[in-house]
């Protein structure tokens, strides 16, 4: 595999907007939740992107919008430049190998009566032709290895393994089919400290000598910080910042993020009993009925009347670090 | 340090399993003092919640303390009676559970859980109940109490519920409370929210107050003292700047690394290698001993005790001193 | 509250039109005729086809259908020709005994379902426990016309002391009841018994518990009320298979209510009168599931009649 | 509560004698659609009366004193004075009159009885003439179900629901097919009734039934199951009184199809049966092995050489025939067809078995058999007939005529006879003309005559003057408890 | 003989399959040794005991057990009502009764697996149209429609599977339903279509194998349910012709008889229920093991 260029954007997301019709008895619509409400990233090969919000601000909608899980209402989803929406079945069919998602949950995620060896054979058997069938068992030995796992496992059910391990066949299956982009979904917070260690550790391994790029969604910022090159900040369906690591962690723009990152717990925090952190009031609104203007405002400290009126772009100011914030604090 | 509000001594649970005991939590001390917070960390299975649910008395199913005295205001309460249990519970201890949504009953108002306490501790009326349950909503911070008394709970927000609960467990102005992961369930804001009324609340009553967590950046943040579990057992104990500053224990020094930190810089964390151990088969020796990287021969022979390394603060390891020098080498 | 009685209205009259629709798809592609059964053995071919055109069968059956329906919109089934009055007044009329026979074996059933069932969820796991399981399963696993006949031949023949026939007493309900209910016990005890221990084992239980409660009140007040939300639905299907079941009961100990009356009829190609008993029976199974939901609300506040 | 006024086993002097018979009251429109179901008839006699009876196989009066024939095809009645309907007024001749133009004019099952009426005066109130298109010598036996209601009101809606008649009781309450609660009439022209009521429960299970009666609950029931009549017989405060019945099991064959269109044939399967035994063991006392076509009781009825069991002749017969290797063939009949039908079905099946004569046993539901039946498409069928009027030409003229067609059946001698036997109203001569008919009717062997049901009644000790009768229709008007 | 060897690190084969049987409680030994029994006896029974509808004996009518009948043959279970050997009969009668359950289930089972999945699955119009299908047919008590049906259609083998049949397919259409949209949403379903697997792929490997075990036991509950609604049609008249001896026929012939002929009804009715009993206690056992997870 080549080591791909890493300015070249591998994932693109233009003004998505994902909604879910509730259905109320037969057939009847209920309304509709605008999960993702319009949102633009961008994700270069090889990187990777951290998307961070509270619980139902849509980061695992965006996940499964660009996987084809569920089908976005508006904007589009490019793939190395492709439109997936407009793509024939068949090639949409091919594109589905260069993306994959692996999920939060590893008790969940792997087909409980299917061994480890089976579970990494099925992508192959969907996909005829990517690896003849007498590699098979060489290339379970040699994904399984690369995961950190033994030969001997391949014969076992996932029951039979611990969640880290499990999480490992969960990626090493991800890995089976040789995808460009991986989009975690909150794929370490199920998992203990230290064994969240060593998968993080996996993943940039894997990025390092594979070259795939990750979507990383999480609600830990200390993790996102850990293994991110950029990113995003969601609240309530929208992007409200997005920027490089380091200047989304040492100048937080927007008032939200200030207040997430103030919020997140550190080892640290022994340190200043009495730090001036901000804590938010009241809880994330409801996407069904999303406050005017900027969605934020409810819960904002600064908000005036503009940000009742008026829906804050996400602007680029001077750096490579967008906002979407009226009153942002300067960088 | 004033009075001594609960005393662990020497706890031991194991659980009746088909394949044999299961030592859940073997041979437990500390205490807890008024108005001091003493956090619990540990991983997944290390025993915390069983800790934490004997010293309430709800000694699980199929679950029978082997061993050990728990002590509460000076009162052994290892042998007490249902009764004389109930008449502890919410009197003088009180407890606060992970998932806020579960722990209420979802077919009873909140103003009625609420109430509830008033009515068989304290035989009051309905309407009385109902007025102190309406006082305690607001100082726990639910906003329109008097409205949202008769809401079920699944109309309240994650963090609302944890409120509530904490009002509950507050109602009779208990001494100690036990938070058994109380802001796991919730978003990061919230738990802000909540780690701070639960502080107010400790610090305006002088509670002892026992709160039970995976995340050492949580415990940072909310905790005098720290106990660490592993496998069972404390293997670390002090005040919180004494273990993050300078763990004791090998273990307590393996979480640490394996935190992402603003200052790691992105480096490959330092993971603890190998599983928990099994606790219906723990190894000889240290229960730690296969995945300790200081383990040597003594380790995998002799199960060490808790020593004193100084006033309260004590770790069960063999070679405690080589592990706190060794952060200090290792992280300059 | 009023779109969801609305929509569940609307589900209903779906269920009403599939019946109607399914009993006259049966009923008229079935062997057999009412003109033959009505003027018997001894009737000329021209009197047969004089009465089936009176009775309008002659009809091509898509306009027999129509024209039904219309009848039917009308709450007119037509007469019935066994017994001479208009079919609906000969279902109703025997519609109460039925309901009052299926009430009375509904509260058999809830009170000795209920106590076997907590009986056992105390004490699961205990040889009392089985015994109760089996116990069940055995009162099921009989047929309940053999059940019936029994208690007949055993309290009313052998022992003497309850009547074996629908006599208007109190006494007499108590038997066909008992029939009706027994099969039922231990199936709603079994019910119980696993809705409790499934409660049991919530996290909430364990909250009153930690607020120092007593086992009463952690019992009966928190955890028998959540037993009871998925149950309700059940019996609500439950007073379904008594009005059903009753077919067989009301035959053993000639309860004279509507299940008989349907075995009668569907003999006789009493179309008139089984389409109306179909009718009316499952427009108390919709009631009866309309109220279930109801309660099912009121007990459950997490479902929400706005969007259920 | 449903069920009416009963009382449990245990109530005392003042409650109705509960009376339940074995099949269920739809309908008390005497000229309607069940007008022949004899639990119909059971209930009419009580609630109304007829202008002549049976005494025996002797039309008997009732409502009319005397009847004479000023010519063949017309009668002429008189009626009793003074008799009175329920509600207080006059029966008249203009009832009678109402009565039976209805009659003639219903749908029901007794249309046919009435198809030779030409008309119905009424000259003067107490005289009813009728005349005939062609002598009518069943007239009087007809009479026995033509059942005289109110003119004035019998067009009232609902009036069937609590009908008014001149009969020994008056209806009180009425659910179909469940229960007919009955009082006596105030007065009735030969005496009103001494009972406090009268209760007619229908109990459609018999051990039930015969539960209700061990424990009182019933004061009277009949049919008796046959295997429960030996039973009952040594219980303490039961009687049993039998009365040969006019019900009787008949097995047609299908004349008109292969291989039954030959005599030999149907008299092999004669032979083959050991009819006593099989009726003996099933039914005991409770049925006799039948010598005609017609059961005994029935006026008409005149008995006949039994065929012999005798297997072997039946088999030579059978080979005679042509069918040395024996026949497969069906037998239909409905379940509840009658007492042990399908026992009395796989008896003979059985037997035939044993002469090679294969049977496919087909128990058909009762609307399918009659459409198979009128339909001819059959083999052999098996059926309990009832000859409800007690007349032969209610069974053999009405069955057996080659226009009636109901077997394949066809003899243009046996035609003549019973419409002659019809049309005659001289009774001797009828007598011997149906004694000629089941003659021939037996020695073609058109059916097996396996046996004729006795009319079984079992009573409580404390019902006194109950008359047991051979139609299943009795009388309360006399019964008294003690 | 060949010895009985296990592969260490897997799981399953024979050794641990006897191990759990061992381990299971007495009744479930119970259970399945009587089904077992009364499975060989159907097996076998019409060699040891051959039953002919047509070989009625009446003057060996209502016999009690034991006695000897007019040929010299000894009837342990007694005579019914035309002379026949009860044992014979209850013999014969099992193969229908069996028949008869296990043919209406398998029927019923595959007519609500195909719907169910297809209902749960792909959700939607086709979701809507079987829901609604199925509430119309559960606005019907199923006894009335079999009744109505089995009156309908006149009374025989193939009938009676057809009544009965229809009025199971709603029951097992909607655990199946269940079920499949329990696993739809489950993320190795998710992971699959990810992966770009089929439709038919996903069904067949993915959802179908969740359906089975509750399918299954549904199914041994319903075998018992099916033979008690076989014997009320056959006491109805409705069920079987009398002509085929069924247990359902048998106990429904001999209710008359249940004060002076007891074993009539009472030995087919001690068997159906012995053997309903024992399939009711292999299905909670099987409801107990059948989740994967629970095998740890
Ligand atoms: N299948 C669905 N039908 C209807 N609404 C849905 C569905 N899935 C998600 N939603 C709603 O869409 C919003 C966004 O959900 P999403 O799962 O994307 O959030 P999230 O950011 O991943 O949250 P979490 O951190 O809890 O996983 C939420 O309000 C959620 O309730
Ligand atoms: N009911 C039970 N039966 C058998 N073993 C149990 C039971 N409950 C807990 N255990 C075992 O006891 C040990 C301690 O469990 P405990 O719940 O106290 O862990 P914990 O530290 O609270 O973990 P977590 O962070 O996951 O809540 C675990 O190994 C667990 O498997
Ligand atoms: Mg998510
Ligand atoms: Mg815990």
């Amino acid at each position: 595999m080549s080591t791909p260029v890493m300015d070249e954007p591998i994932l693109e997301l233009d003004d998505l907007v994902t909604s879910y019709r509730l259905t109320r008895g037969i057939g009847r619509s209920g309304g509709e939740v605008r999960a993702v409400a319009g949102v633009s990233l961008t994700v270069r090969a090889g990187e990777t992107v951290g998307l961070v919000g509270e619980s139902g601000c849509g980061k695992s909608t965006v996940a499964r919008t660009i996987v084809g899980l569920v089908r976005p209402s508006s904007g589009r989803v490019l793939f190395e430049g492709r439109d997936l929406s407009t793509l024939p079945a068949q090639e949409m069919r091919l594109l589905r190998q260069d993306i994959q998602l692996i999920f939060q949950d590893p008790y969940a995620s792997l087909n409980p009566r299917m061994t480890v060896a089976a579970l990494l054979k099925e992508p192959w058997r969907i996909h005829r032709g990517l690896v003849p069938r007498e590699r098979w068992d060489e290339e379970v030995r040699s994904l399984l290895d690369r995961v950190g796992l033994r030969a001997e496992h391949a014969d076992r059910y996932p029951h039979q393994f611990s969640g880290g391990q499990r999480q490992r066949i969960a990626i090493a299956r991800a890995l089976a089919v040789r995808p460009r982009l991986i989009v975690c979904d909150e794929s370490v917070s199920a998992l203990d400290v230290s064994v969240r260690a060593q998968i993080l550790n996996l993943l940039k391994d894997l990025q390092r000598d594979l070259g795939v790029a990750y979507l990383f969604i999480s609600h830990d910022l200390g993790v996102v910080r850990h293994i991110c090159d950029r990113v995003a900040v969601m609240y309530l369906g929208k992007i409200v910042e997005v920027g490089s690591k380091d200047s989304v962690y040492r100048h937080p723009s927007h008032p939200y993020t200030q207040a997430l990152l103030s919020a997140a717990p550190s080892l640290d925090d022994w340190r200043d009993d009495e730090r001036r952190e901000i804590v938010l009031g009241g809880d994330v609104p409801s996407p069904l009925s999303p406050p005017s203007g900027c969605r934020f405002r409810t819960r904002c400290w600064q908000a005036q009347d503009r940000c009742r009126e008026e829906e804050p772009a996400l602007i680029e100011r001077d750096t490579d670090h967008p906002v979407a914030c009226h009153f942002p604090a300067p960088s | 340090m004033t009075g001594v509000l609960l005393q662990v001594d020497d706890l031991a649970v194991e659980f009746d399993t088909p394949k044999g005991p299961l030592r859940a939590v073997r041979g437990v001390s500390f205490q807890v003092g008024e108005g001091e917070t003493l956090a619990i960390v540990g991983e997944s299975g290390s025993g915390k919640s069983v800790t934490a649910h004997t010293l309430m008395g709800l000694v699980p199913l199929r679950a029978r303390i082997v061993s050990g005295r728990v002590t509460i205001e000076g009162r052994d309460v290892t042998g007490l009676s249902d009764k004389e249990w109930r008449e502890l519970r919410g009197e003088r201890i009180a407890m606060i559970f992970q998932d806020p949504l579960s722990a209420l009953n979802p077919s009873l108002t909140v103003g009625y859980q609420i109430a509830e306490m008033f009515r068989r501790h304290r035989r009051l009326g309905r309407k009385e109940s109902r007025r102190l349950a309406v006082g305690l909503m607001e100082q726990v911070g639910i906003p329109d109490a008097e409205r949202r008394l008769d809401d079920h709970p699944h109309r309240f927000s994650g963090g609302m519920r944890q409120r509530v609960m904490i009002a509950i467990a507050l109602a009779l102005d208990p001494r100690l409370l036990i938070a058994d992961e109380p802001t796991t369930a919730l978003d990061v804001t919230v738990q802000a929210q909540i780690l701070r009324l639960l502080r107010q609340r400790q610090r305006a009553d002088r509670l002892g107050m026992i709160i039970i967590s995976h995340d050492l950046g949580v415990v940072a943040r909310a905790a005098d003292r720290v106990a660490v579990m592993y496998a069972g057992r404390i293997v670390e104990t002090g005040t919180v700047a004494e273990v993050y500053e300078r763990p004791a224990h090998p273990y307590t020094l393996g979480l640490m690394r394996a935190v992402p930190t603003p200052r790691d810089g992105g480096a490959p964390l330092e993971a603890i290698d190998g599983q928990p151990p099994d606790l219906l088969a723990p190894p000889d020796g240290c229960a730690f001993h296969p995945r300790c990287p200081f383990a040597r021969d003594k380790c995998r022979e002799v199960d060490p005790e808790q020593h004193e390394l100084g006033p309260r603060r004590a770790s069960a390891c063999h070679f405690a001193e080589e592990v706190m020098t060794g952060v200090h080498t290792g992280h300059g | 509250m009023t779109a969801f009685v609305g929509r569940r209205l609307a589900q209903a009259l779906l269920q009403i039109w599939g019946a109607i629709t399914i009993v006259f798809i049966a009923l008229r592609v079935l062997p057999g005729d009412p003109a033959e059964l009505i003027l018997g053995s001894q009737a000329t071919p021209e009197q047969l086809a004089e009465l089936r055109a009176e009775l309008g069968l002659d009809d091509p059956l898509p306009a027999q259908y129509i024209s039904h329906l219309q009848d039917v919109v009308r709450l007119d089934f037509g007469d019935s020709w066994r017994q001479g009055v208009a079919a609906l007044d000969a279902c109703l009329e025997r519609l109460g005994p039925t309901l009052v026979l299926s009430a009375w074996a509904m509260i058999i059933t809830v009170v000795l379902g209920f106590v076997a069932g907590s009986y056992a969820a105390r004490h699961a796991n205990t040889a009392i426990d089985h015994l109760i399981s089996v116990t069940s399963l055995v009162g099921q696993a009989l047929p309940p016309f053999w059940i019936g006949i029994m208690l007949s031949l055993i309290f009313a023949r052998m022992l003497q002391i309850l009547p074996s026939t629908a006599d208007g007493s109190m006494a007499s309900l108590l038997l066909p009841a008992l029939t009706l209910a027994l099969p039922f016990v231990g199936w709603l005890g079994r019910l119980v018994r696993t809705g409790i221990l499934e409660e049991m084992n919530q996290d909430y239980v364990r909250t009153a518990h930690a607020k120092g409660l007593s086992h009463r009140v952690v019992f009966y007040i928190h955890v028998l009320r959540n037993t009871l939300v998925p149950i309700v639905t059940m019996l609500g299907l439950l007073m379904g298979y008594f009005i059903a079941n009753g077919v067989i009961v009301e035959v053993i100990f000639a309860w004279p209510g509507i299940g008989s009356l349907l075995v009668d009829s569907i003999t006789f190609r009493d179309y008139a009168v089984v389409e109306a008993i179909l009718t009316v029976i499952t427009l108390c199974y919709i009631v009866l599931n309309l109220i279930v939901d109801v309660l099912y609300a009121y007990l459950d506040p997490r479902i929400q009649l706005e969007n259920a | 509560a449903p069920g009416g006024s009963g009382t449990g086993p245990a109530a005392g002097g003042s409650r109705p004698l509960s009376a339940a018979f074995y099949q269920a009251i739809n309908d008390l429109d005497p000229h309607g659609a069940s007008a022949v179901d004899e639990a119909s008839l059971l209930a009419n006699r009580q609630i109304y009366d007829t202008l002549v009876g049976r005494d025996g196989d002797k039309p008997a009066p009732r409502l009319a004193t005397s009847w004479q024939q000023p010519d063949d095809k017309t009668w002429e009645f008189t009626l009793r004075d003074g008799v009175t309907f329920h509600d207080g007024t006059k029966l008249t001749s203009a009832d009678v009159k109402a009565s039976l133009d209805r009659l003639a004019k219903s749908d029901g099952p007794q249309k046919p009885l009435w198809s030779m009426i030409d008309t119905i005066e009424a000259p003067d109130p107490l005289t009813v003439r009728i005349t005939t298109t062609a002598p009518l010598g069943t007239l009087l036996a007809n009479l026995t179900l033509a059942f005289i209601l109110p003119a004035a009101r019998m067009g009232e809606a609902g009036f069937f629901r609590k009908p008014i008649g001149s009969g020994p009781f008056a209806v009180k309450s009425f659910t179909p097919s469940a229960q007919l609660l009955l009082e006596p009439a105030k007065s009735h022209w030969a005496g009103a009734s001494k009972l406090p009521g009268l209760r007619l429960p229908y109990i459609p299970e018999a051990s039930t039934r015969m539960t209700s009666l061990q424990n009182g609950e019933v004061d009277v029931t009949w049919i008796i199951p046959p295997d429960e009549l030996k039973r009952l017989q040594g219980v303490d405060g039961l009687r049993i009184e039998s009365e040969p019945g006019l019900n009787y099991f008949l097995t047609w064959f299908n004349c008109g199809r292969e291989p039954f269109s030959d005599p030999r044939v149907r008299r092999a399967l004669h032979h083959a049966l050991d009819l006593k035994s099989i009726v003996s063991n099933l039914y005991g006392d409770a049925a006799t092995v039948m010598d005609a076509p017609i059961p005994p009781a029935v006026f008409g009825h005149a008995p006949q050489q039994p065929y012999a069991y005798d297997p072997d002749l039946a088999k030579k017969e059978l080979a005679e025939a042509g069918h040395a290797d024996g026949i497969k063939t069906s037998l239909m009949w409905f379940k509840d067809t009658g007492p042990l039908a399908t026992e009395l079905a796989q008896s003979i099946i059985s037997a035939w078995a044993k002469v090679g004569v294969i049977v496919e046993p087909q128990q058909i539901e009762k609307a399918a058999w009659i459409k198979r039946l009128t339909a001819l498409d059959w083999d052999i069928e098996l059926q309990v007939n009832t000859v409800t009027t007690g007349d032969a030409d209610y069974t053999l003229g009405r069955l057996y005529t080659s226009e009636a067609n109901r077997m394949g059946y066809k003899n243009k001698e046996l035609d003549g006879i019973l419409t002659e036997a019809r049309t005659t109203s001289d009774q001797e001569r009828r007598k011997s003309l149906y004694g000629r008919a089941c003659e021939i009717i037996w020695r073609d062997a058109v059916g097996v005559f396996p046996a004729a049901l006795a009319a079984t009644y079992g009573l409580r000790s404390t019902v006194q003057q109950f008359v047991p009768v051979a139609n299943s229709q009795p009388e309360f008007r006399a019964v008294t408890t003690s | 003989m060949t010895a009985v060897r296990t592969t260490p690190g897997r799981s399953g084969g024979p050794a641990p399959v006897l191990r759990r049987l061992a381990a299971l409680p007495l009744r479930a030994h119970l259970a399945i040794g009587t089904v077992l029994v009364f499975a060989v006896a159907g097996l076998l029974g019409p060699l040891i005991k051959p039953y002919d509808s047509a070989r009625t004996s009446p003057p060996d009518r209502l016999l009690p057990p034991g006695a000897r009948l007019s040929d010299g043959a000894v009837a342990w279970l007694g005579t019914d009502q035309v002379g026949q050997d009860i044992l014979a009969e209850v013999l014969a009668g099992m193969r229908t009764s069996l028949t008869v359950a296990l043919v209406t289930v398998l029927v019923g089972g595959s007519v609500g697996l195909f719907l169910g999945l297809v209902a749960g699955y792909f959700g939607g119009w086709a979701d809507g149209i079987i829901s609604r299908v199925g509430d119309i047919q559960l606005a019907f008590p199923s006894l009335l429609l079999a009744i109505l049906l089995a009156g309908v259609l006149g009374p025989s083998m193939v009938n009676v599977i057809i009544a009965l049949a229809v009025t199971r397919w709603v029951i097992f259409a909607r655990v199946v339903r269940g079920s499949a949209i329990a696993v739809r949403d489950r993320e190795f379903v998710d992971s699959a279509r990810v992966m770009g697997a089929s439709h038919g792929r996903i069904l067949l490997h993915y959802i179908l194998p969740s359906c089975l075990p509750p399918l299954l036991v549904a199914a041994t509950v319903q075998v018992g349910l099916t033979m008690v609604a076989e014997a009320s049609l056959s006491f109805l008249g409705l069920g079987v012709p009398s002509s085929q001896a069924s247990w359902g026929s048998t106990i429904a012939e001999g209710r008359d008889y249940l004060a002076s002929a007891w074993w009539i009804a009472a030995v087919p009715g001690a068997a159906l229920a012995l053997v309903v009993v024992s399939i009711g206690i292999l299905g909670d056992l099987l409801r107990d093991t059948s989740d994967p997870m629970t095998e740890l």
